[in-house]
């Protein structure tokens, strides 16, 4: 076993991003604020100085023009980073995103390859309040022709951006800001994941916590919890939410025969809606009990902290929930 | 373009007026950075210490049944505008008593009594509410104009260029007031224009421009009160672009690694609150005592705004789904 | 009962804008070529001459402009009816829907009501390729703050926008392009509809096609063909994708136990994934088989004809998989 | 802004080649038309007749490594580039054979071989791409111009602000080439901007720009020409804005009820062919002979390309869900 360190998420996305310069000549980071002012989130801090502007290149606020251009360098050989600020933002440069990095490659009968990867921050949980609190993975999910990536711990921090890189196809990357700060464990080599399967975060056999993202901890914390009840979930990192990884959730269900779905997207049409349908439809006759949904409450998140906290799944709300389905 | 020259003419009353609404602004500003840094206040807290004279000199310009539209940088022109500074507070605590009920913060401040529309914390996503308000006003036969202000990093996202165009074909009676404070975040103008004076794109659209600096109370006062003739004549859009310059970081989460400390300091020397009170005791509308009363009550009125707030309730919990739809549709 | 008349989907639609435009001068009409065009698709054709261009106004191409204009104008008193040419376009007015037609109600704590009404022609079906065939209802169904129609039906088509325009919050209808040209047959006296339930366009008994747009002639049809061979299936047209009314279907559900779910939409996260872990959440206990999806397949829109056609359900598919469920 | 003089020099060679072109284009597009009332080419199809001297006035002007990108209305501009007609026909019928698998059709064409990037529907979004490539061409220190066509619609788009914004921040080698026929669909030059001189627009990005008469082939190259020089030396954007006209309805659907049909038969004297054919005899560079030549050789290479795309075969429906993602990724 390699020798593990110990960083926050913010670290290990920036020691990604730094090995990904490294590496690769074609690769530049370009998005706003990520130069002079070191990244909205200080993920970037430093890298101007480090591999000057050409590699690392703050842009007017343009969600669409440089989000496009991206798509565009890439065309043409470049293996561009584009950061979109916050998701939030990501609804202007959606029309770039679905219309043309998703479907250039089929609309040019495979010829062009988009190998742009294209990172957000996002995430409820620091009081933005409604403009500043989006979770679109749901939609990002729906559209062919992208993959979408959700980094739900610090291994993944670590590797997904330097897989995604690797991949011919657009690669939407989402960030959750408010695990900046959290300190975790990786082996020290970390390095590439893989990016097409779900990961089992911890094993259980009486009921699957199906998430990611924030759920991932969330949903590990609760574990540990319910363990102390002698309840014995397992936790399932869906990581991946397009393609999603069926076979790693429905192999899970097939074992514990009880689901329940954790993410802090509103509810209706999100990725738990998705996950609980292909339960429904391949793993039916496993189930001893419906899979039941823990969504973001269908709200624009306000911003004060108790309705906030009341917008999303808690630990506790996980709690409960578990002890509901499992001890009616 | 046209750099609009002031006539300095003023009455002590009203010196006084204006001077009290930018100290009530800057200690406003102050206060919240305090009670932010005690966790009172959280999420984003956007200063505009350093801008006042531009919604204080743009604001005075404006009639009561004009429409305002703000950014995520809004304390002041909300204050400027006469929103109660305990509901900008208690908003900001995320207390019920708050201007949004608590619900929206600093970056979203609503009143509709004093048509105050935010409080929009997407850059640019507030210019074409704006037209659309000001086809509204003209659609009815009102006589109102919509102010829209906006800072120069705003300017570069395609929802400028579109709402220039249609206030401009539509001729519609907005006012697109824009903020140069000279940065973005920490994205210098420089990084974010190839054309960095703004008032060029004005006339490729068809639309009166004037440029004015922003750190001059009576130059802001005079320019908007042009401004705001020739739209409330004419029907047309209008554009003016404010150089000003925020003393503070952009946020509370900023750095400031994008700026020296020098030049921070070079610009305090244009203080607008310094000036301008230079100018009220040249010109003898104002005493050095009567100054130092205005401190005190300034003082008072933020602190009463701070009280009023930490006495606020909290809603509750099972509140948590309204105003998601109207309620009398009960949907 | 009163007389029904018989009139194109075209017909009703602009029927309804007439009426609208008459009846309540706050009313207009906004989008491109609405006016000198005559209508993307001829819906406003003469509306022009007679309303006069105040009321009948061209826009630029500036999606995000004009249609939040229109949500500004709404804010300011006015009933805008802004038309988006088509679904494709939207993407470039999603901020301006998302951030702030959904949002501002609840950011100013309710004081702002938004009663702006969006139509966009969408659908599949015309060979239109890649970027001009999509089915964007999964994305608005999942936003709070909106309410989302689809014109499944003539009677929908002469009397959504009339209720819509009733709505103080924000209503978005989607049109079915390639149902314009279709007759049918309405009361002559028809009118607004009431937008918060789903409707049983069909009774039977043996299992619940539920779908919505362009799926319910298509079911409608598929039933037919089923009932000649003795299978009685329930029609239940969503009608309304935002606020789900889930009553309707599951009571239909509880009374089928069992369901199909039919769209042309890409099946990761869409309509029927919210519906089917409705279904799991609710009326489990009443299934007798697994809820199956027969929605889009997941590529860009090819253009021919015969891959379009594949690309998403049709009467016959519906039928085979009927069949398939109830006589396995 | 500058208007271009053209020198009017020109070898008879070169003045056949470019007379092919255009005719080709024309009977190409006069084609398509018929074979889609025959219901083999469906969709959308929206011809380029009366436009023809802008494709190829520019295209001539570029080197074979230069990269172009263009809107639904682009056959034109894929022939005037050297996209084999056969290809192009067989993408409309959807045919295998076709330049994009059949996968694209008419608003969709593509050939990587020859540097045509589409083919794009969404009007303006192809400009960011097009600044991106001139970006990574920059980056990658070659020498080749991006050329993005794109209609004088197209610059109400907020895209356009911030691709003109982009390429001038960033002095990447793209030159903006606007089709101002001065119809956006039904929508009139008037009703899509405020100032109808998009000219005006480039200088407030700081981009070196140009007018020029669209309906005359050789002010068209000597116009392009000048400025692919300027781009090459300087590395920096341009805009173009050709002044043309579509004799033809928007796409098959329109009705054309929002222009007279004597405006249109006014811009027909003006037909690019027509000059330049006359152009051609006047200075004795062609003969009728040649001419009649000619049309029968065009003629007969776009029989041929009907007959290639009739001959082509249907991609067999298990292939539904190839090119969503890369084959050899196997995801
Ligand atoms: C569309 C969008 N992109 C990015 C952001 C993040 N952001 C918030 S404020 C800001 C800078 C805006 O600068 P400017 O318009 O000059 O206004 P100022 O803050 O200087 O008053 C940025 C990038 C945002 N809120 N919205
Ligand atoms: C974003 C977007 N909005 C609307 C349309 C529908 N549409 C297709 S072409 C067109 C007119 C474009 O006009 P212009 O840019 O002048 O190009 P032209 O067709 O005249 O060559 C419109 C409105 C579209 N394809 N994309
Ligand atoms: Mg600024
Ligand atoms: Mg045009």
């Amino acid at each position: 076993m390699s020798k593990t360190i110990t960083l926050t998420y913010r670290e290990a996305l920036k020691t990604a991003i730094r090995e990904a310069l490294q590496k690769d000549e074609r690769v530049f980071l370009m998005g706003e604020d990520v130069g002079h002012y070191g990244g909205a989130f200080a993920v970037s801090k430093g890298l101007l100085k480090e591999f000057g502007p050409e590699r690392i290149m703050d842009v007017p606020l343009s969600e669409s023009g440089f989000t496009g251009a991206g798509i565009g360098a890439a065309l043409a050989g470049m293996r561009p980073i584009v950061e979109i600020m916050t998701v939030n933002f990501s609804l202007l440069a959606m029309d770039q995103i679905f219309n043309n990095a998703a479907t250039l490659l089929h609309m040019s009968g495979g010829q062009l390859n988009v190998p742009v990867v294209i990172r957000m921050g996002c995430g409820i949980g620091r009081q933005l309040a409604a403009q500043h609190s989006h979770s679109w993975e749901p939609f990002y999910a729906h559209v062919p022709g992208i993959n979408v990536l959700a980094v739900g711990t610090h291994e993944d921090a670590r590797g997904m951006l330097l897989s995604a890189l690797e991949s011919p196809d657009p690669v939407i990357i989402f960030e959750y800001t408010s695990m900046l700060n959290l300190e975790g464990d990786i082996p020290e080599n970390a390095g590439a994941v893989d990016i097409r399967k779900a990961k089992i975060r911890r094993e259980g056999k009486d009921l699957s916590l199906i998430t990611y993202g924030t759920g991932v901890y969330k949903s590990l914390e609760a574990a540990e919890i319910l363990e102390r009840e002698g309840i014995d979930v397992e936790v399932v990192d869906l990581r991946v939410l397009r393609p999603l990884d069926e076979e790693t959730f429905l192999a899970s269900v097939a074992k514990t025969h009880r689901a329940l779905l954790v993410e802090d997207a509103w509810r209706s049409v999100s990725i738990s809606s998705e996950v609980s349908a292909r339960i429904m439809e391949k793993a039916f006759f496993e189930l001893d009990l419906p899979v039941e949904r823990l969504c973001g409450v269908e709200v624009p998140i306000p911003y004060p902290k108790h309705l906030e906290d009341a917008s999303v799944p808690q630990v506790q709300d996980i709690v409960d929930r578990v002890r509901k389905i499992l001890r009616p | 373009m046209k750099k609009t020259k002031t006539s300095k003419r003023i009455s002590k009353a009203e010196g006084k007026r204006l001077l009290h609404q930018m100290q009530l602004i800057r200690r406003f500003e102050e206060k919240s950075a305090e009670v932010y840094t005690e966790t009172k206040i959280r999420g984003f807290l956007h200063l505009y210490v350093g801008e006042e004279a531009v919604a204080v000199g743009v604001i005075q310009a404006l009639d009561e049944d004009d429409y305002i539209l703000s950014t995520y940088r809004e304390h002041g022109h909300a204050l400027a505008r006469g929103m109660d500074p305990g509901a900008i507070m208690a908003e900001m605590y995320g207390k019920v008593e708050g201007c949004a009920m608590g619900r929206g913060g600093s970056m979203h401040l609503f009143d509709k009594n004093i048509h105050f529309y935010g409080g929009n914390a997407i850059v640019g996503g507030h210019l074409p509410l704006a037209v659309g308000m000001a086809l509204a006003s003209k659609k009815q036969g009102k006589k109102n104009v919509t102010c829209c202000f906006f800072g120069e990093g705003a300017a570069a996202e395609g929802e400028f260029h579109e709402s220039m165009n249609l206030a401009a074909l539509w001729d519609v009676p907005v006012l697109f007031l824009c903020e140069n404070n000279l940065y973005a975040m920490g994205t210098a103008l420089k990084y974010t224009h190839s054309e960095q004076q703004l008032e060029k794109k004005g006339p490729t659209y068809g639309i009166e421009t004037a440029t004015v600096n922003g750190m001059d109370l009576l130059e802001v006062m005079a320019a908007t009160q042009k401004a705001v003739d020739y739209i409330r004549k004419t029907g047309k859009p209008y554009f003016l672009v404010c150089y000003t310059y925020r003393f503070r970081a952009h946020s509370m989460f900023d750095a400031e690694l994008y700026r020296d400390k020098s030049e921070v300091e070079e610009w305090k020397k244009q203080d607008p609150i310094l000036q301008f009170k230079k100018f009220l005791l040249e010109e003898q509308l104002i005493t050095d005592k009567e100054i130092a009363a205005m401190e005190v009550a300034v003082e008072k009125q933020v602190q009463e705004a701070v009280d009023f707030a930490e006495k606020g309730s909290w809603e509750p919990v099972e509140d948590l789904c309204r105003y998601v739809y109207t309620e009398t549709q009960g949907s």
